[in-house]
């Protein structure tokens, strides 16, 4: 380690640093604004100038940027000298000439990086007295606003949006002092990543358009870690609330996941909580339309009597979600049983998972985390869309394109925004997706071969190979895996291999079924054999797992009692007997698993409205209410995770991922608001949430971000003050906590014994069912009908997942329902590009109608019909079905 | 007067008996200084208004007002009471019930042996008193102030800060 | 007119003068005690305010009656009575007409004495059965210093004991025809007035109830008509000082022209708007200082002014 | 100044005579005591009494929604939400001040930039009802710019607003034309 000399002091840096960030790392106050951990040096705001000294004996030294140094053995620098102190404060007077007389209305103002450095560098007084230049705002689509005047070019939008995440639609444009950040014209960011610019920009130019409209400053903030919900991958996220909604979603650093960055949907997919249609009061909905002539008590003891009678029959079931907690889902497991419980995934995708979730616990490859994807030389990406399903792995690929120079093939239905960047597209069905996956895999076991694919994968030094669920086809899963056992059994290494899952619990609950309960399929048919009569759902619309909505619709309507616990209003909770709110993640403190097997707790962030509590919570009160409060002798959610560890041994240290009850830091307990100067009992308190827990309103902030709750410290209030809770830029967080991986792994990934795959494990459920029997897109064949094609889902990032599509900025960037066809098959059926039609979609067991505007795609296979996944219109979709397409134009 | 005399012999006497048996200090205390009231009436109605006021004065208005005193330093009522009865078992009351009975016959017999009158004819003023006291039970009065004295000198020596 | 019916009007005329008289002094002091830091005091009850305390004695009566469930019930509700008897008992032996008190007692001095002496008893009930730490604390500053105050007051009066012969107050009042004994006994005058300032404890002796340190002292835990007893009780002490002073050393109501209740009582107001004005004018004392000056300045003056005045009277007697 | 610090033994007598005689004699001179409700004393203008939000010279609402007043109450108990119009311009939602908690120390009005919030002398708030005592827009704002009439904090702020465009401020330069490549 390199020692260095600042300021006449002897610092010892990491191999390979500069001088800025050896300063940062010593925690020394060196300003700077176009430097980023994640996009390096650039020395372009000449900010971070210090005083270089050539040795000892140099008296004079020269300005150099700090960022632009390296520390090496010996260097000498000084920050503390007056003409590099001189230099800085005239940067900032220079970039504070033009910059507008806008604090007060700037949504920066509070954790803005230019307020930060104007007051560092102790420039407090403005002399110029001339004109200010001015540029005229782009629209930039509903999630981000623009406000030019404040830009200080320090280019680090562009550098974010073109060099590091791949995006196109963003540039530099004008000449000499005019220099502008904007679009070619107006309209939309089409980067998936467009949010990262709030908090990438040091200033006000970029803000978070959907924070604008419920403005709070980030001291009035209430925040505590939370993940974000929207998909598989678990990223962690610093929520912001106030007055008892949410503000606002910020990215949480964590070293091993999503580092500094978050996706759209993840960003600004918060506002379903604060959504109106929220389901917020105990109701009847299958009774009558008028919910408020029952009372919650009247709805709380009806519920407890019928699943008290039920409960002692055994005709009572429950069907957790994989978008609720580990808790939420225990809860109900315990209140039914495990023969009893049903995890409520699709029965297709839960085939899948479950393979994969057997494979990666029996140690058959390792499962990288997405920094360690970004250092893949290879990557085969199988039947996924990436861009649309898991959106930060389509940012980690384009990294490993870009910083590593990896070739990535893809073989899938639809490239998304990876096609951009890979070496290959392969476009196919599934049925073409999983026969190409297995010419690869012969193709390697036959020393590369002739396959191109094969080959580059066989010279690898590091390949990887990523598949998703959107399909729901085993086949692929299959083949993809048949290609990490060719490969481990080629070089003899242990492979890697990841798997998007849809949503953000989807693993976890599937390792919480490990005794294999119900599937939905069979929890329908015992339904109408009269085998259960009461069934409780949490969080979960089975109309989005089940495809004969009609025979759902009329299975739901048989039952005794119809108990539904969600925050959101379904197509389920309509058709409850008894309807209760449950609390959204923000709301409440829980464990989810994502898609790399990594365990990770939320915590709450504000108080729900009355009446609204965690699902486990009133699934403990169900279990205490008809006799049996010792089997849930819960008090907090520490008790239940407690409980998970103790009966669930995949998920044993979940209990340590938070801090304890009672946890207490200097005799404070940790602090979900900033201090104040006077105590922090407004005209409107900030919500207290009753749950007790190791953050509160009262107590102070964790030192050094142990649990960093609102990064901001002493001179630095903006985003970033995380250097400030790291032991060294761009490493882990100091007491880092960053989740608890399941799949075991040997540090940096390396499997201490790959043991083969297990091809012969069948996840058949208790009970068969007709519903169960998989439907092979291989098997059924097109039967020469001409109007038959296979209808498939692609996910769209805005829309298909179940919450974010409800708040009102991302609902606007979900494109319409629509029907992709080859235009040949457009031709036949007559119809036209860009015209809705309402089409009749029948299939072998059932049939249904779709209103969609219709798209022609030369790219996609003749037999081929794309819908989007996951639209009100299109839930039904569970996987790749064969159907006949009748259609009727709609009138304009 | 003889009325108001015999009615307040009575309270005296059933005063004086309370003040014996409270467990309460402080009603103990009370119930004393109604005896002391009580006297001070039988003084007044004999015809001694003199020492009756002196009796209030000095009994009532001093020493019993130190007693008060020191009860409210010491300790709450409820524990001191519980401690009272502690020490007060019904044989701890054999003696001086005997002592007392043997008192009371004695006086009852002298009384019924002499007879008497109950209220005096005459008031007997001050004046009386103050020529009395500096005459004929001269000795009597100086011994006592020189044991006051004795009393002072010990106090003010106790009481004095090295 | 029967003496016993006479003896029942003056009774009846006594208490009622008092009893309108001790309320109307609440409003008198208020007024005064404004004049004197540059307020006007409570004017808007009424002309001049005068209501007020009628006001406020509504308020009082309308108040919660109210024993707290730590108090010892009966020495509770015992201690404000005590206080309302001893003073407007005392008050029987005061002189107000030229031919005497209501009872004209011979041991009217002494029974004076002995009534403010059984007053104590009210503070101290009122602390101990308060059960409370302020009531307590302001009961043994009550007690101790009334103790210690009583005997240079009743010394101070035995040399005017010593001097008119006679423990009668009506004598004493006769016996001042020519000279008020303020001219011959001033040191004695002295001594009785901060003496009876220290037993009224009115500031600057009002250490009981200190309320910056003790909350209302004695009284802290009562309410309504009880309180409402004390406070009438305080003004009643008043006036019976007053009376008192006025008796012993300002020859009652002698006086010209004017009929003697008249005198006696632009005597007894002089006493109290000095009372008044010494509240306006003085800080409360230190504890210990107060102690000091009764037991080291007031009782050794009192002392030598009996010792000398009886040295006189004995030397004058032996002269005649 | 030389303190005295031994007194005569008299010293004691004298100096409470003394002060008998000095608060005799205050008896006789005129009470300070204005009659409240009938007379009353003089308020100087900048007495910090009752907080209004004013408008600017436009007559439009000068409070921007900054949340600067609400962070430097020493009591909190200013609470606000802002917001925005379509075109751009801030202001408050709801904005409350519970004077049953503020001190009146003028903190708010010297951290306000746009000079919205200001105390007024007026300091006649008593409420039979302790809710009433929370003020809310409606009761706080005035229709007159108070004590800064000039004042526009939109003429000097940079952003684009209803009725006033980019490079419409004052010390704008006219906004620039980005397809102009001229030196």
């Amino acid at each position: 380690m390199p020692t260095i000399l600042i300021d006449g002091n002897p610092y010892e840096v990491a191999e390979g640093r500069n001088v800025l960030q050896a300063a940062l790392d010593h925690k020394l106050d060196l300003p700077y604004f176009c430097w980023h951990p994640a996009m390096g040096s650039v020395g372009a705001c000449r900010l971070c100038a210090v005083k270089h000294y050539r040795d000892e004996n140099d008296e004079h030294g020269r300005l150099a940027m700090g960022c632009m140094t390296p520390a090496t053995e010996g260097t000498r620098v000084a920050i503390d000298e007056p003409e590099a102190a001189q230099f800085r404060r005239s940067v900032i007077e220079w970039l504070m000439i033009n910059h507008p007389h806008d604090c007060p209305v700037c949504d920066e103002g509070g954790e803005c990086h230019l307020q930060d450095m104007t007051v560092m560098t102790g420039h407090a007084h403005r002399r110029y007295r001339g004109r200010k230049r001015t540029y005229r705002n782009q629209y930039l689509g509903p999630l981000i606003h623009h406000e030019m005047n404040r830009c200080i070019q320090c280019y680090r939008c562009v550098r974010f949006y073109v060099d590091h995440s791949g995006g196109h639609d963003l540039g530099v444009f004008a000449s000499r002092d005019r220099v502008y950040f904007g679009r070619v014209e107006e309209g939309a960011l089409e980067s998936p990543f467009s949010g990262n610019l709030v908090e990438v920009c040091p200033t006000g130019v970029f803000t978070d358009k959907t924070y604008r409209r419920h403005y709070a400053r980030k001291w009035d903030l209430q925040s505590a870690p939370s993940i974000c919900g929207h998909c598989g991958l678990g990223c962690n996220t610093l929520v912001g609330a106030r007055y008892g909604s949410v503000r606002r979603v910020a990215n949480r650093y964590n070293s091993e996941v999503n580092g500094y960055w978050l996706c759209d949907r993840g960003r600004f997919g918060y506002e379903h909580v604060n959504a109106d249609d929220r389901l917020l009061k105990p109701q009847t909905p299958r009774r009558d339309g008028d919910e408020l002539s029952v009372s919650a008590g009247r709805v709380w003891d009806e519920a407890i009597a019928a699943i008290r009678v039920t409960a002692a029959t055994g005709k009572l079931a429950a069907v957790g979600s994989p978008r609720a907690s580990l808790e939420s889902n225990f809860a109900l497991l315990t209140l039914v049983g495990a023969e009893r419980f049903c995890t409520g995934i699709a029965e297709p995708e839960r085939r899948l998972v479950g393979r994969f979730a057997h494979a990666a616990r029996a140690g058959a490859f390792h499962v990288p985390t997405l920094q360690e994807i970004e250092g893949c030389d290879v990557i085969l990406v199988l039947g996924a869309d990436l861009t649309h399903e898991a959106p930060l792995l389509d940012l980690a690929l384009f990294r490993a394109h870009a910083a590593a120079g990896a070739a990535i093939h893809l073989v899938g239905l639809r490239a998304g925004r990876v096609g951009e960047f890979a070496a290959s597209f392969e476009s196919g069905d599934p049925g073409s997706i999983a026969t190409r996956g297995r010419a690869v895999a012969a193709g390697l076991r036959a020393d590369g071969g002739e396959d191109p694919v094969a080959a580059v994968l066989a010279a690898a030094h590091c390949p990887l190979v990523i598949t998703g669920t959107q399909h729901r086809d085993a086949e692929v899963l299959e083949a993809s895996l048949a290609i990490v056992e060719a490969l481990r059994a080629r070089n003899g290494t242990h492979p890697w291999f990841a798997m998007s899952v849809s949503e953000a619990n989807t693993l976890g609950v599937e390792l919480l079924d490990d005794r294999r309960g119900m599937s939905l399929a069979s929890v329908i048919d015992a339904i109408e054999v009269g085998d259960i009569s009461v069934l409780v759902v949490a969080e979960n619309d089975l109309f989005e797992r089940c495809e004969d909505h009609r025979r759902l619709a009329d299975a739901l309507q048989r039952l005794d009692a119809l108990v539904v616990l969600d925050h959101m209003v379904t197509a389920t909770s309509s058709l409850a007997t008894h309807a209760f709110p449950a609390a959204t993640i923000p709301e409440s403190s829980g464990t989810l698993v994502n898609s790399e097997g990594r365990i990770q707790r939320f915590c709450q962030v504000l108080r729900p409205a009355e009446d609204v509590v965690p699902s486990w919570s009133a699934t403990r009160d169900i279990i205490a209410a008809i006799g049996r409060a010792e089997d849930a002798d819960w008090q907090h959610l520490e008790d239940v995770t407690a409980a998970i560890e103790a009966s669930h041994p995949a998920f044993d240290g979940a209990t340590k991922l938070a801090p304890a009850l009672g946890f207490q830091l200097e005799h404070q307990p940790i602090s979900r608001v900033g201090h104040r100067y006077s105590g922090r009992n407004a005209t409107i308190r900030p919500d207290a949430p009753d749950e007790p827990d190791a953050l509160t309103e009262v107590g102070g902030l964790g030192p050094d971000g142990a649990l960093p709750v609102a990064p901001r410290t002493p001179g630095w209030n903006s985003n970033e003050a995380i250097n400030r809770f790291r032991i060294e830029v761009d490493g882990p967080l100091r007491g880092d906590n960053p989740g608890l991986r399941i799949f075991a792994t040997n540090g940096n990934g390396a499997h201490p014994a790959p043991s083969p795959l297990d091809p012969g494990r069948s996840p058949a459920a208790a009970t068969p069912s007709a519903l169960d029997t998989p439907r092979s897109t291989a098997a059924a064949t097109p039967s020469g009908d001409d109007d038959t094609v296979l209808v498939c889902a692609a996910a769209e990032i805005f829309g298909s997942e179940s919450m974010s599509r409800r708040g009102p900025a991302l609902a606007e960037l979900a494109p319409d329902t629509y029907l992709r066809l080859h235009p040949k098959r457009a031709e036949r059926l007559g119809v036209v590009e860009g015209r809705a039609y309402r089409l009749r979609l029948i299939g072998e067991t059932f049939e249904t109608s779709l209103e969609a505007v219709v798209k022609v795609d030369d790219e996609l296979p003749d037999n081929v019909a794309v819908i989007p996944a996951g639209y009100a219109e299109t839930r039904w979709w569970q996987q790749p079905t064969w159907m006949r397409l009748e259609s009727v134009e709609v009138e304009p | 007067m003889t009325q108001v005399f015999y009615v307040a012999s009575a309270l005296a006497v059933v005063a004086a008996f309370l003040t014996v048996t409270r467990s309460n200090a402080l009603h103990a205390v009370l119930y004393l200084v109604l005896a002391l009231f009580a006297l001070a009436i039988d003084f007044l109605a004999l015809g001694a208004p003199f020492i009756a006021a002196l009796e209030i004065i000095v009994y009532a208005g001093a020493i019993v007002v130190v007693i008060l005193f020191v009860i409210m330093m010491v300790a709450g009522a409820a524990v001191s009471g519980e401690q009272e009865r502690r020490w007060l078992p019904p044989r701890a009351w054999v003696v001086p019930s005997l002592l007392a009975g043997a008192l009371a016959v004695l006086t009852i017999g002298s009384l019924a042996a002499g007879g008497g009158q109950a209220v005096a004819p005459t008031t007997i003023g001050p004046r009386e008193v103050g020529a009395v006291l500096f005459t004929t039970y001269l000795i009597g009065v100086e011994l006592a102030s020189v044991l006051l004295l004795a009393g002072l000198v010990g106090a003010y020596y106790l009481g004095a800060r090295d | 007119m029967s003496a016993h019916a006479e003896l029942l009007t003056r009774m009846a005329v006594t208490l009622v003068v008092l009893l309108v008289a001790a309320p109307m002094l609440v409003w008198v002091e208020r007024r005064l005690l404004a004049r004197f830091q540059l307020r006007l005091g409570p004017n808007r009850v009424g002309p001049f305010g005068i209501l007020q305390t009628v006001a406020d004695a509504l308020k009082l009566l309308t108040k919660e009656d109210w024993v707290p469930p730590f108090a010892d019930p009966v020495p509770y509700v015992v201690a404000p009575m005590i206080l309302g008897i001893t003073v407007l008992g005392a008050f029987a032996v005061v002189p107000f007409t030229a031919s005497g008190a209501i009872v004209d007692l011979d041991v009217g001095l002494l029974f004076f004495l002995a009534m403010s002496s059984v007053g104590v008893y009210s503070v101290m009930l009122a602390g101990v059965a308060s059960n409370s730490k302020y009531a307590m604390l302001g009961a043994v500053r009550a007690a101790a210093q009334m103790i210690s105050y009583e005997l240079a007051m009743g010394l101070s009066l035995a040399s005017i004991v010593l001097i008119a012969g006679s423990f009668n107050l009506h004598d004493i009042v006769v016996a001042q025809q020519g000279l008020p004994y303020v001219v011959i006994q001033p040191f004695a005058f002295v001594v009785f007035v901060i003496a009876g300032l220290a037993e009224l404890k009115r500031a600057p002796f009002d250490l009981p109830e200190a309320e910056n340190e003790i909350v209302a002292g004695f009284h802290t835990e009562y309410s309504s008509m009880k309180f409402a007893l004390f406070f009438l009780g305080e003004y009643l002490g008043m006036i019976l000082i007053g009376a008192i002073a006025t008796t012993v050393f300002l020859g009652g109501g002698n006086g010209p022209f004017l009929p003697a209740p008249v005198w006696f009582a632009i005597k007894v107001g002089l006493f109290i708007y000095l009372f008044i004005w010494a509240r306006a004018t003085l800080p409360r004392f230190r504890y210990d200082h107060l102690m000091a000056f009764g037991w080291k300045v007031l009782l050794p003056v009192a002392l030598l002014n009996l010792m000398v005045t009886g040295a006189l009277v004995v030397a004058r007697t032996a002269g005649s | 100044m030389k303190v005295r610090t031994h007194y005569p033994p008299w010293a004691a007598v004298t100096g409470l005579l003394r002060a008998m005689w000095i608060i005799f004699k205050y008896q006789f001179r005129r009470p300070v005591t204005i009659q409240y409700p009938e007379q009353r004393a003089p308020v100087a203008p900048r007495n910090r009494g009752r907080i209004v939000l004013t408008r600017d010279p436009d007559g439009e609402e000068r409070c921007v929604g900054c949340y600067l007043c609400a962070v430097v109450c020493p009591v909190d108990c200013i609470a606000l939400q802002a917001t925005e119009d379509e075109h751009g311009r801030r202001y408050p939602e709801w904005f409350q001040i519970n004077f049953s908690r503020c001190i009146y120390c003028g903190f708010c009005e010297e951290a306000c930039p746009t000079y919205a919030i200001q105390l007024t002398p007026d300091y006649e708030m008593g409420e039979h009802q302790r809710s009433h005592l929370i003020y809310h827009k409606d009761d706080l704002l005035i229709d007159g710019p108070g004590k800064r009439h000039q004042y526009n904090f939109y003429r000097h702020a940079g952003v684009e607003i209803g009725g006033k465009d980019k490079g419409e401020a004052i010390a704008e330069e006219p906004a620039v034309d980005i397809r102009d490549l001229l030196p």
